[in-house]
């Protein structure tokens, strides 16, 4: 009839456009892939960059790109999951909630740019940690706080209130209730924030180049400079340096991300099982 | 000019750790030279970092790097935060043009008028009845400045006030690699590109009749051309004057040489 | 039944959920060692007045409250009170059973586990004791460790009685408890609360007079927010004051 | 007990304060940094002037305004039901891992830097847009003409770049809908499409909404791909198929080299992106409370 | 008795939750303006089987079917089955109360807008009867538009039996509905009940032994997955042929 048409139509519709953004997505990983891959060598991983990043590999790259990603989840993961169990569990409903959250959301639209002057600004040169990774972790954990936040609170407001009624009418406090029972619940929350935090993380440019640097050096410290994967990457391309390192670079970050993603998913699991 | 010479093999200099940040452009180049130079002394390490010209005075204003990368001319306004520049070497700006396009040769004054916008059309410069794609860098950007001052897009008045007449229907892009992949790919379009990055993906066009070559930069026979700039505070320490001295003196110059760039010495 | 100590003082009770107010100038006392049934018609305020002695309304938004309610002497709305103390001397079994969405087990060791019992053994033992209690062990002993969202209707409410008394509370609130139970599983629920009234004080709410009047030593007869009615359960089932009271039991109401 | 739940509160408030200041120092950076420009040139001519040349001292941002504008609503336009068509396939549709598969892949998007997005969208994006788009418009209306770099393909790009964001945030909430909202409306003869529209959608609009509004800011913020494919020509665009320059890419790009008058004005830039975001995310807000308003 | 249709013919009927049987070879014939009473203990798969009969179990996962189940005639389980269909025609009404999160009126009124009412006084006409039938329009006639989470649980469930009647069904598959409601509004709903089957088909699953009796003409005992026996009310309730069943509905039974 006319309403299982309707129905044809929509479910049509919708399959269409998540095949056509499968298609989208095979054709951009794909583009990168089938030019990078070939260009991946053993040399090139485990190789310094040589010739302003013409030949040699880009070992302490992917080094940086770890360290300086991991720091930054390290710090923001907990600020962002408990400044949204605030938001969403303790604070008082009100203006001022709304407007700091408002605020929070505001910041997800500043550029990175300015996140970087910001951060080279304040952490690089007015608190004195100079170019490293520290600078930089503490610089994308403020860029990726909005979407931690927003993404673990919308999980929490998913959460019955019939679960933590159980939960206290045993006599368990607010904490333990949030810990034990609301939590668990909102792993995929969580998880998503973190994953949409660190895919964020690992692809800037400009804040990471202004906060971290660009040493080729292998970092040992957090007050160390090193060099992401995005920033060589964006140097070997807008420089037009070369082709190959430039696709075998970014193959190499997907990768990566795929490698971290699975990771956090299979360790998300893990912690959900406990 | 160069800084005085002194023993760049006293015993401080040879130690420790220099830091460089500013221009994209240039830090390529500096990373090649940090390359060689750490190889020869292990005991010092040169790091580069990026940010743009800006960020290169900035930088040695605020005391955390030794030497501030500039892709341009220290500007007035800039003078009081440096104590010393030294030119490292030249960049040829080469212009080219979309493999499809017939033309060969321009005159400086042509360019002008396609920048400006005066000329459209290939056509009035010897080439098809095709509309000319005008691709540019963006303002301030140091290739940007060489280019628009030696072919006059600059203009200036008496009072020595400095207009920029790039027609506003140029596209912009970012950085050398970006207007390269532009031009390679946009039919009937033109741009400028750092002499170091050329490749075969675009089409360079005779200056003048000069061919945008090394030897003709430093024969000065082609005109379009600008300077990579190290830049230092007041407070230079030993090992990055000789890092600096490094890069300016024979061994380092060979290698801005081998890396398409133009040397000064 | 005068010797018996108070638990509960309620005193002027009013409450509001947004401008709608629910329970009207409610004064009554709960005895130790006792059982009150709360009767009264749907949407009378049952759930509301028993929600309020464990401050659950707290977390209703808009929810606000007037009065004192003392508990052992103590007002439970005073600033410094120990609410989590409250809560867990006050155990609640609600009216739409909400077991956690983790396994049997899981259910049962929640509270003692929150309370500091760490011994595998213990907490073993605890589970099979209040399973059995509420004549759930047999059905559930296999799949201790599968989730408690799979239970039946019943099988949930009872997981969520045992999982009351698996914290030994003091006062036993009980919402309907056993609307989802068939006879025999009533029984036995019924049963388990006449045991448990020798060590705990309970209150309950149901709709079954017949329960209320096997049960309960006393009785509160609710409408409109208000108590009309509170009295020996065998007063109010024999020879109610208020005529309403009588309607309502008989079943000639509204 | 008491006192450790004390401190575990004050802890969590400590965080939250901490994303606050955050929030409070950036603001107060951006505009330190940008007001004296804005002050000496003047609010309403930075706003209104309609040229942008900062080496002759011109700045006049309206063309990057409306730049901005055209990009991020493109950008939604496309991007908002692409991924909530999405976020419903995945959690609706499709079989729970399969739809694991796919929304790890989608995730995987988010990864990728702005660059490559950026070089992926010269490659294939704007030759498309040039090649093909250009022609279907040119047969109706014959004066049409589009280099490629256009407020379309940084729409487009755009549009990819928030997919994650929309798809993984929305897909959490609509499969978080209880199962008893959806056998009640089942059970009341309501087929799959009506259960969707009527009940889950609007259960989850929280979490959808909230999606919107994270992918709004990272398209307005989001520079580097945007960057390497409107053009950046700041003039007023007349169509999707015109160039245009964004305030944020603008920023970027001239921030690096930019002499310290200019680089004030380019953060007098940053004042008024954060104007406008405040009024696109209170627009956003507005409309959200119309639709019934955020669940609590 | 015999002279009345067959609405639903089931046929060897086993359902399997993962590896867990709940329902096995169930057989029985459902007839048309007939009220019919599932009763047995908790867990033993009455709600199970209710659901099998509009397919609602296809919605949890890892549950399997074996057997037939024709209703009219055509094999609900076949592969070209009008699903809408079946559940339009088969109305249900849920174990635990699951209003949406929605207005009262939105909650009512969502059915009909569905089936294409749009007419704004016959949406409101429907609204008042059906909150009427079930004794509701008195207690919200005032907050048709505030949420319907707001309520009690007894509301809830009128709620939800307002909401199954407003799309007018043949079969009305009910899951304990009074099992929250006091003795006047259970007597509200089983004179409805009794009203409706004049028209409809009414499966009911119960735990109260005196409803079944009172308002069921066949009465089917489940144990264990398994019908132990289904006959008429009067025969099931004076002269069970099953022992089992003796023994439940005398309360003797575990
Ligand atoms: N989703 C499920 N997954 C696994 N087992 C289930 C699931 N739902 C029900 N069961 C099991 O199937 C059996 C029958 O459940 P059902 O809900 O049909 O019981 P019931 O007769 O309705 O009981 P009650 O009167 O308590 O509601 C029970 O043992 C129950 O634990
Ligand atoms: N969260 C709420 N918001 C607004 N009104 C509410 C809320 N909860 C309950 N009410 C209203 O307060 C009154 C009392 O509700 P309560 O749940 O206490 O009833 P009850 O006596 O438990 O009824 P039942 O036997 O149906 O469960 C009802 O009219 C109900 O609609
Ligand atoms: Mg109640
Ligand atoms: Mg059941
Ligand atoms: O060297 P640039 O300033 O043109 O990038």
């Amino acid at each position: 009839m006319n309403k299982n048409v309707k129905s044809k139509g929509y479910f049509g519709l919708i399959g269409l456009v998540a095949a056509i953004t499968l298609g989208v997505l095979i054709l951009i990983i794909g583009f990168i892939l089938v030019r990078g891959i070939p260009n991946i060598s053993l040399e090139f991983l485990t190789d310094s960059p040589r010739m302003m990043g013409k030949e040699g590999g880009i070992f302490p790259v992917i080094i940086g790109t770890l360290y300086v990603t991991l720091v930054s989840i390290i710090i923001a993961t907990p600020i962002g999951v408990a400044a949204a169990i605030y938001f969403s569990e303790y604070a008082k409903k009100g203006k001022l909630i709304n407007i700091i959250r408002f605020f929070t959301e505001v910041l997800a639209g500043i550029p990175s740019v300015i996140f970087g002057l910001f951060g080279f600004a304040f952490f690089v040169v007015f608190l004195g940690m100079g170019w490293s990774v520290i600078s930089g972790g503490l610089t994308l954990s403020m860029m990726i706080l909005p979407t931690l936040i927003r993404s673990t609170e919308e999980s929490l407001k998913t959460v019955p209130v019939s679960y933590r009624e159980g939960s206290l009418a045993l006599g368990a406090t607010k904490w333990e209730t949030v810990k034990k029972v609301v939590l668990p619940c909102c792993k995929s929350g969580v998880l998503t924030g973190l994953i949409l935090g660190i895919g964020r993380a690992i692809g800037e440019t400009a804040a990471v180049m202004l906060t971290v640097g660009g040493s080729l050096k292998l970092p040992v410290s957090v007050f160390d400079s090193t060099r992401t994967m995005a920033v060589h990457l964006y140097t070997l391309a807008s420089e037009g340096l070369s082709d190959e390192k430039t696709y075998a670079t970014a193959a190499l970050l997907i990768i990566i991300v795929l490698i971290i993603n699975t990771l956090a998913n299979y360790i998300s699991g893990k912690l959900a099982k406990e | 000019g160069c800084g005085s010479g002194g023993d760049s093999k006293d015993a401080a200099a040879d130690k420790g750790s220099v830091v460089i940040a500013g221009s994209t452009s240039v830090q390529p180049l500096s990373e090649a030279v940090a390359e060689a130079y750490m190889d020869s002394n292990p005991d010092v390490t040169v790091e580069v970092q990026g940010g743009g010209s800006g960020q290169g005075i900035k930088s040695i204003e605020e005391k955390i790097a030794d030497i501030g990368a500039l892709s341009r001319e220290v500007k007035d306004e800039e003078k009081a935060s440096v104590a010393d520049e030294y030119v490292v070497a030249k960049d040829g700006v080469a212009v080219v043009v979309n493999k499809d396009v017939k033309v060969n040769d321009l005159t400086l004054e042509q360019i002008k008028d396609i920048y400006t916008g005066k000329i459209a059309n290939w056509k009035e410069v010897g080439g098809d009845d095709k509309p000319i794609t005008v691709v540019s860098r963006e303002e301030g950007s140091g290739t940007r400045g060489a280019f628009t001052e030696i072919t006059g897009v600059l203009e200036k008045d008496d009072a020595g006030k400095e207009t920029d007449k790039t027609t506003k229907d140029a596209l912009v892009q970012p950085s050398t690699g970006a207007v390269k992949k532009t031009v390679g790919s946009t039919p009937d379009s033109i741009g400028y590109v750092s002499l170091g990055a050329l490749d075969d993906s675009v089409k360079t066009v005779k200056v003048e009749g000069i061919e945008a070559t090394v030897d003709n930069v430093l024969s000065g026979d082609y005109k379009i051309q600008r300077p990579f700039v190290y830049v230092v505070n007041s407070e230079m320490s030993d090992t990055a004057k000789a890092f600096i001295e490094y890069a300016t003196g024979a061994e380092g110059q060979k290698i801005v040489e081998e890396n398409g760039f133009i040397p000064v010495n | 039944m005068a010797e018996k100590e108070k638990k509960f003082e309620i005193r002027d009770l009013d409450l509001y959920y947004g401008t709608f107010q629910a329970l009207k100038k409610i004064d009554i006392d709960i005895y130790e060692k006792d059982i009150t049934a709360l009767i009264g018609p749907s949407g009378c305020g049952k759930s509301t007045f028993l929600r309020t002695l464990n401050r659950m309304n707290d977390l209703v938004e808009g929810c606000r409250i007037e009065g004192s309610i003392l508990f052992d002497g103590e007002d439970i709305y005073g600033k410094d009170y120990d609410l989590i103390d409250l809560r867990k001397r006050a155990g609640m079994v609600f009216q739409k059973p909400n077991p956690f969405p983790k396994t049997i087990y899981e259910n049962i060791t929640y509270g003692p586990k929150i309370h500091g019992e760490k011994n595998k053994d213990k907490l073993d033992k605890i589970v099979e004791k209040t399973l059995r209690e509420v004549g759930l062990w047999e059905e559930v002993k296999d799949r201790l460790n599968k989730s408690a969202i799979g239970l039946s209707g019943g099988q949930q409410q009872r997981l969520c009685i045992a999982r009351c008394l698996s914290v030994e509370p003091e006062v036993i609130l009980m919402d309907e408890p056993t609307s989802a139970l068939d006879p025999v599983a009533t029984t036995k629920i019924e049963a388990l609360i006449q045991e448990l009234v020798g060590k705990y004080s309970i209150i309950i709410v149901t709709h079954n007079m017949q329960q209320a009047a096997r049960i309960s030593n006393r009785t509160a007869f609710f409408l409109n927010g208000e108590i009309l009615e509170i009295d020996d359960t065998e007063k109010i089932f024999t020879n109610p004051s208020n005529p309403k009271t009588e309607e309502y039991i008989t079943g000639r109401f509204g | 007990m008491k006192t450790r739940e004390k401190a575990i509160e004050k802890i969590i408030l400590i965080c939250a304060a901490v994303s606050t200041l955050a929030v409070a120092l950036i603001t107060i950076f951006i505009f330190s940094s940008g007001f004296p420009v804005l002050k000496s040139y003047g609010v309403f001519n930075f706003i209104f002037g309609e040229n942008w040349r900062p080496t002759g001292g011109q700045y006049g941002i309206l063309p990057l305004i409306a730049g901005t504008l055209g990009v991020t609503l493109g950008a939604l336009i496309i991007g908002i039901p692409t991924g909530l068509g999405c976020a419903v396939f995945l959690a609706e549709m499709l079989k729970k891992r399969s739809a694991r598969l796919f929304k790890a892949a989608i995730e995987l998007l988010a990864g990728i830097p702005s660059v490559v997005y950026g070089f992926f969208g010269l490659a294939v994006i704007v030759p498309v847009i040039r090649e093909y788009i250009l022609p279907l418009v040119q047969k109706i209306n014959p004066d049409a003409s589009s280099s490629g770099f256009s407020v379309l393909a940084g729409a487009i790009i755009l549009a990819i770049m928030i997919l994650p964001t929309i798809v993984s945030i929305s897909e959490n909430s609509i499969s978080a809908v209880p199962r008893e909202f959806r056998e009640a409306s089942l059970a009341l003869g309501a087929d799959k499409r009506e259960t969707i529209t009527k009940v889950i959608l609007p259960a989850a609009k929280s979490g959808i909404f909230s999606s919107i509004i994270l992918a709004m800011g990272r398209a307005i913020g989001e520079t580097m791909a945007v960057l390497l494919i409107t053009g950046n020509m700041a003039q007023i665009p007349g169509s999707p198929l015109d160039s245009a320059a964004t305030l944020t890419g603008t920023i970027a790009m001239e921030m690096s080299y930019a002499t310290p008058e200019h680089q004030s004005a380019l953060f007098a830039i940053g004042i008024i992106l954060f104007v406008i975001i405040v009024i696109l995310n209170s627009i956003a807000q507005a409309i959200m409370r119309k639709f019934g308003g955020m669940t609590a």
